[in-house]
């Protein structure tokens, strides 16, 4: 048994440190560190930066234009990005649909998006949950009716995140309404300039526009546009599901953010005293930082099992359950040290170019908008609830 | 022991409920907390015609009725998450007054105020006090008969439509002692303030005053110079009292509509309700309800008693309800998924209000030193 | 609205307090502080008392010999009782069996059994639970069949408190076996004399001989000790359970634990300070002050409602849920309290007469057993669980 | 990175597993627990025999192994609910001479410790210390070569069966100083050393140690005069990071058994593990479970980073232990029903053990603070 990575690990380790420190633009720096949106040209200006540098697909086989890394290096990688105030790569194309293609799909397919979807020519969205199938993700009902080599389609599909931003959705539809939910559903890959599509926002308890309602009428899709096999989409989307819970802990990210919040309890005055100083909330921030830790530790024993060929299995949901609950905490304690300075919240003031600065400290800008929009994350991609119904299942056989 | 409204009281409950019912839905209040002012004058006129700005005055000055009736009124707001600054005004800035004022003083102003044509605020937080109501930087210094003032007031609910403002200033000691604190009562337009008005995250109004060499007649003066704290503690633990009135109102609602999406709401072909763990939860939420009424009668019959059972009672009501509001907010947005999440949705928004009140007049960790303190 | 007792409920408050002063024996007081097991002979002295002073059934109708208070009066009877030390009253015989019997019972069952069972002539214990029914206790097995005048009896009960000082057991037996389990139940009342009965005690985690489990042999019980009608029993179990409810918050008694909590927390040295000074352990006894003050209200409501002839109703499981949440979260304090000194356990050492003194300080005397012993007040007497389960359908509608 | 044991821990693990199996089936352990001594001399043979009293000693005086193979000893004796005083003579006693010994001290201990022939215990704390190590007012005074030693050291397991005790005393400095503290080898039959020997709630024994006018020659002093704080902070961790594997072994015992009973015991006509409520407080257990081993392998691969590391190290992992522990064991308790509560069912031995897990060497609220301190 031992801690320490590798020699190669620690060389990776200073690459990586050292391209971002060369790399990453100040502007976009700024902005991760204050919590303020990002806008669809930020994702994509970091997106080619990393992918001139050929570390775009971290997971990937370097066949399709992957690093191929380890799971410990992807680890590194990640600590890297998030220590350094990286923009996130967001997951629908790198992390959901990019595998999906390049394990199902026929070589034309693989030749057409892969190139795309890694340059960032392509920005894709998830099409998967729909107003009456949430959790009970296999009641889905959109339909694909076969026309010829086209499929109509006619449905919604519902929460899909940054869909206003993306050039192509990837769809669970039904394809077949008789024998089991499961059985009956294909997976189709849609242009979003498609006639019949419409984007319509979902603006969130945060007052963002993050998701949105994507409907259908009449849409017409070429069969050749499915991946795989009619109604055996939903194998590939369990696969797709598997994948998304790689590096769910968000372990580096939530170092930061615990880093943020025990800088700001420091610059924080409580009536005389640093915030920091108070036994009661610095007790609670140390309970959150060993909860943390503890998460950091099961990540990497599972990362060690991955290393060795087995695959996360309910122990994903673990992670993830985890994860989702340290966010939280750590969200709700940066609200709480910011006292009355919680409640201002301008986001109508804040366009780019104003001269607007947040109300109260510098390092109140975005604390709560984050936190509300970090209450989705115990019901996005599987509620906690859904997660538990796994682990007992899975794991303890329940 | 008795628990039960009079006849009075339940005709003013039945009054202000009818109001959110019939003249508050929310999307109404969506529009109202989305206006210039974020709430509606022609509501504060109905409010003032229905005779609720004038609960809990004193009667010579046309007021009546007492913390039972306050607590009527704030749980309808709650119910309704009503934007008016009822609280500031009423609750806080009348109170003042009504405590601690001259005859002049209460003359010229809770008439006014229940009449409708006065707005009040009050500012006590300052950036470095935190939630510690002695830790007052703001200085009111002695000029000829009256006073110059100095420094920044905090999050001032209300402030920007208010007509007067009720800041606390100190006039001797040092920053965090007990005495020399003295409240003020201070014009909006008058010179040397400026404020910063900003949206909250629940919807409502609130500045950051500041006052540079902002002059002021000794009539300005609220009660007796360096002796405001017990007063203004005085009045914050009724104003805490009201608060949890108001989470009362909020935590019901959200208690009512999750119970009923969890009847409606299916998923894998059953009512979502029909799930244990959703069962135990909403029980959950229903005993943070029914802690959350229990403290908030405690300590709104409370008020009346020394000064060691009312803070120990605005205290521990506080602290339960700060936790009950919170817990019954995120978990209605989690029982509710993604429509939970929504701004479409009435549940983030009770959420929301929920968190403020949690931090409102110090939060649960806050209150709870208080009362270990207290009950040691 | 008002917070105040009644002028008559404040005289009633005062005269219960001179009583106590007056007739609780020292050395009963001293062994209920000590949190020291009481005796048989020592619940007998106290009922002995009570029931000269006409004070031992205070929720009885006066006609059977009972106080016939309002449920203000009750209230400020328990108050006073735990304020001053004075041992438990027993439910089996007051508060559950004594109103089964003069609601359903016949003149004679009356007449034999109330006066004994006040005077204390007559310890009663429930039997109720079966090995095989917990939660579940319609499901239980005992069976009675009818040969002539007698019932003969077969089966098991468990956890059965205090079988091993008592004279009569009150039973649920099943009479039919087709049907729906609640519909063929009998309530029996059984003297324990009878031949074919056998007490086998049932050891704790405390290591305290609380519980038993009880055997029926061929048991031959005369069918004139039934309560009321064959196979209805359940009826006449659903009241009882009802019964025990009330009261069932012991917001009186949590008041003198915390009360003791805080007197050993303020004599507890921790290197330097006081315990009770320290911010996190201060902080959590507030909050189960909090709690517990929540909880007085909560019952009050419920007692003023009572007052007015609303019986409880799914309010009673929440009363259960908290109050033995709240005694469980005092009890662990107090452990926690006694930091290192909460491990020594002497229980083999405290025979009376020996001059056995506690490990550490006086007030560590039967902490660390109490807490243990307390562990079943959440799981007997209906679960949280199942009480919650109970709140979710009565209440909620779930 | 690399969580895998190697082959002869393998085999250790292999060897000790069996043991616990095989020879220490709960009744056994009921016998040996209730017996005078409160554990079997056959076994501690044993134990010598297979070389796990010899497990993490230095190797010049027959030891083998460190922080992994103590871990791994420690586990099983968590699932086995093991009563011999492994921890206080191997890892405490012998932790100690290792570290801080002279040659002669090794010589003369360490190897007895190894074949079994010596039985050690660590006194440290006081009425009036709680947990903070440094609270020493033991004194021990110059008197010649030697020392007298006056004080009293509270609930020291292991202390009726040792040879020998090794406690903290101070040779110079205030009460709570962190200079000035020495360490003492004693025998335990020595003039003026009283022992109250008891058993503990968890089934173990441990004593009051009072000593008066203890006189010990120079020989008794171990490491160096005054300067003991950081041997004994170290060997405490150690002690941790080997109470943490036990604490894993008594979780992953009443995980696996609780789920047993889960699947087993049927209510309502189902399996209770049927009931979604019970499902989920299973996967908290589990997640708790998990989380502890997790930290648990983090503190025992930390032992021998700098000081400031091993304290986070122990610390957190402590921490996570103490509140993991008395989750999963009263929940077990509590899933059991009626049966969780008795004597006869192993289920309450295990919760008791892990109440006092939580409490050795300081509990969750004193371990969070040092943490706290340590990150700020």
């Amino acid at each position: 048994m031992d801690l320490a990575f590798s020699p190669d690990e620690q060389a990776f380790r200073a690459e990586v440190r050292t391209f971002l420190e060369a790399e990453l633009p100040d502007d976009l720096r700024h902005k991760v560190r204050q919590r303020q949106e990002l806008e669809r040209e930020d994702y994509l200006r970091w997106q080619r930066i990393l992918h001139a540098r050929g570390w775009i697909a971290g997971s990937w086989p370097k066949e399709y234009g992957g690093c191929d890394w380890t799971p410990a290096q992807r680890h590194i990688f990640d600590e890297e990005c998030h220590a350094a105030d990286a923009p996130p790569l967001l997951p629908f194309g790198l992390q959901m649909v990019g595998p999906v293609i390049f394990t199902f799909g026929r070589p034309d397919q693989k030749e057409f998006f892969l190139p795309r979807l890694l340059s960032g020519e392509h920005w894709w969205c998830q099409g998967y949950s729909e107003p009456g199938s949430g959790s009970d993700l296999a009641s889905l009902q959109t339909a694909a009716v076969r026309d010829g080599d086209d499929y109509i389609i006619n449905g919604q599909k519902i929460w899909t995140s940054l869909a206003h931003h993306a050039d192509w959705i990837f769809c669970l539809v039904r394809t077949r309404k008789e024998g089991k939910h499961q059985e009956g559903i294909s997976f189709l890959l849609i242009d979003m300039k498609t006639p019949g599509i419409t984007v319509r926002p979902l603006i969130l308890m945060d007052q963002g526009h993050h998701v949105n309602e994507v409907f259908f009428e009449n849409v017409r899709v070429p069969v050749a546009n499915r991946i795989g096999e009619e109604n055996r989409g939903w194998t590939y989307a369990k696969f797709l599901l598997g994948n998304e819970r790689a590096g769910i802990a968000e372990v580096a990210w939530n170092k930061k953010l615990l880093q943020r919040l025990k800088e700001m309890a420091a610059d924080t005055p409580a009536s005389g005293d640093r915030l920091l100083d108070d036994a009661v909330f610095s007790r609670k921030v140390a309970e959150t930082e060993v909860k943390l830790t503890a998460l950091e530790y099961c990540n990497l024993r599972i990362l060690a099992a991955m290393q060795e060929g087995s695959p996360p299995g309910g122990e994903a949901s673990m992670l993830k359950l985890l994860g989702s609950e340290v966010t939280q905490a750590i969200t709700e304690l940066t609200v709480e040290a910011l006292g009355y300075y919680a409640a201002p919240y301008e986001l109508a003031d804040r366009t780019p170019g104003s001269n607007w600065s947040p109300v109260g400290p510098e390092a109140a800008e975005g604390v709560m908008g984050q936190h509300l929009f970090m209450r989705a994350i115990t019901i996005a991609g599987g509620s906690s609830e859904v997660q538990k119904n796994i682990i007992a299942k899975m794991v303890l056989g329940l | 022991m008795d628990f039960n409204l009079s006849e009075e009281q339940q005709l003013l409950k039945d009054s202000v409920d009818r109001f959110v019912l019939d003249d508050y839905d929310f999307e109404k209040r969506r529009k109202t907390s989305n206006s210039d002012d974020g709430f509606s004058r022609d509501n504060w006129k109905t409010f003032a015609e229905l005779g609720w700005l004038a609960v809990g005055l004193p009667e010579e000055y046309g007021g009546f009725g007492g913390p039972v009736e306050t607590m009527i009124v704030m749980e309808a707001i709650g119910r309704g998450l009503v934007t008016e600054p009822y609280l500031p005004t009423v609750v806080l800035g009348a109170g003042l007054v009504a405590e601690a004022g001259t005859d002049a003083q209460k003359e010229a102003i809770l008439g006014a105020v229940a009449e409708g044509s006065c707005m009040l605020a009050f500012g006590y937080a300052e950036p470095t006090s935190r939630f510690n109501l002695a830790d007052v930087s703001t200085t009111a210094e002695k000029k000829g008969d009256g006073y110059v003032l100095n420094g920044h007031k905090s999050v001032v609910y209300g402030a920007a439509a208010a007509d007067k403002i009720i800041v606390s200033a100190r006039t001797s000691g040092g920053v965090r002692d007990k005495d020399g604190i003295s409240l003020f009562i201070i014009d909006n337009n008058c010179k040397g303030l400026t404020r910063r008005d900003y949206p909250t995250a629940d919807g409502l109004r609130a500045s950051e005053v500041e006052m540079e060499n902002v002059e002021v007649g000794a009539d300005a003066l609220l009660g007796t110079e360096g002796a405001a704290l017990p007063v203004i503690e005085k009045v914050v633990d009724q104003g805490i009292a009201a608060l949890c009135a108001e989470a009362v109102g909020c935590m019901e609602m959200l208690k009512d509509e999750t119970n009923e999406y969890l009847k409606t709401r299916k998923q894998f072909g059953v009512p979502i309700g029909k799930f244990q763990v959703l069962q135990h939860r909403m029980v959950d939420c229903f005993i943070e309800l029914e802690q959350s009424r229990s403290m908030t009668y405690m300590v709104t019959l409370k008020l009346d008693e020394d000064e060691k059972e009312r803070r120990k009672a605005a205290s521990s009501a506080k602290a339960q309800i700060g936790k009950g509001g919170v817990f019954i907010g995120a978990q209605s947005v989690q029982m509710h998924g993604g429509m939970g999440m929504t701004d479409e949705l009435k549940i983030s928004h009770y959420y929301k209000r929920l968190m403020q009140i949690d931090t409102m007049f110090g939060n649960r960790d806050w209150h709870l030193k208080q009362f270990a303190a207290l009950t040691q």
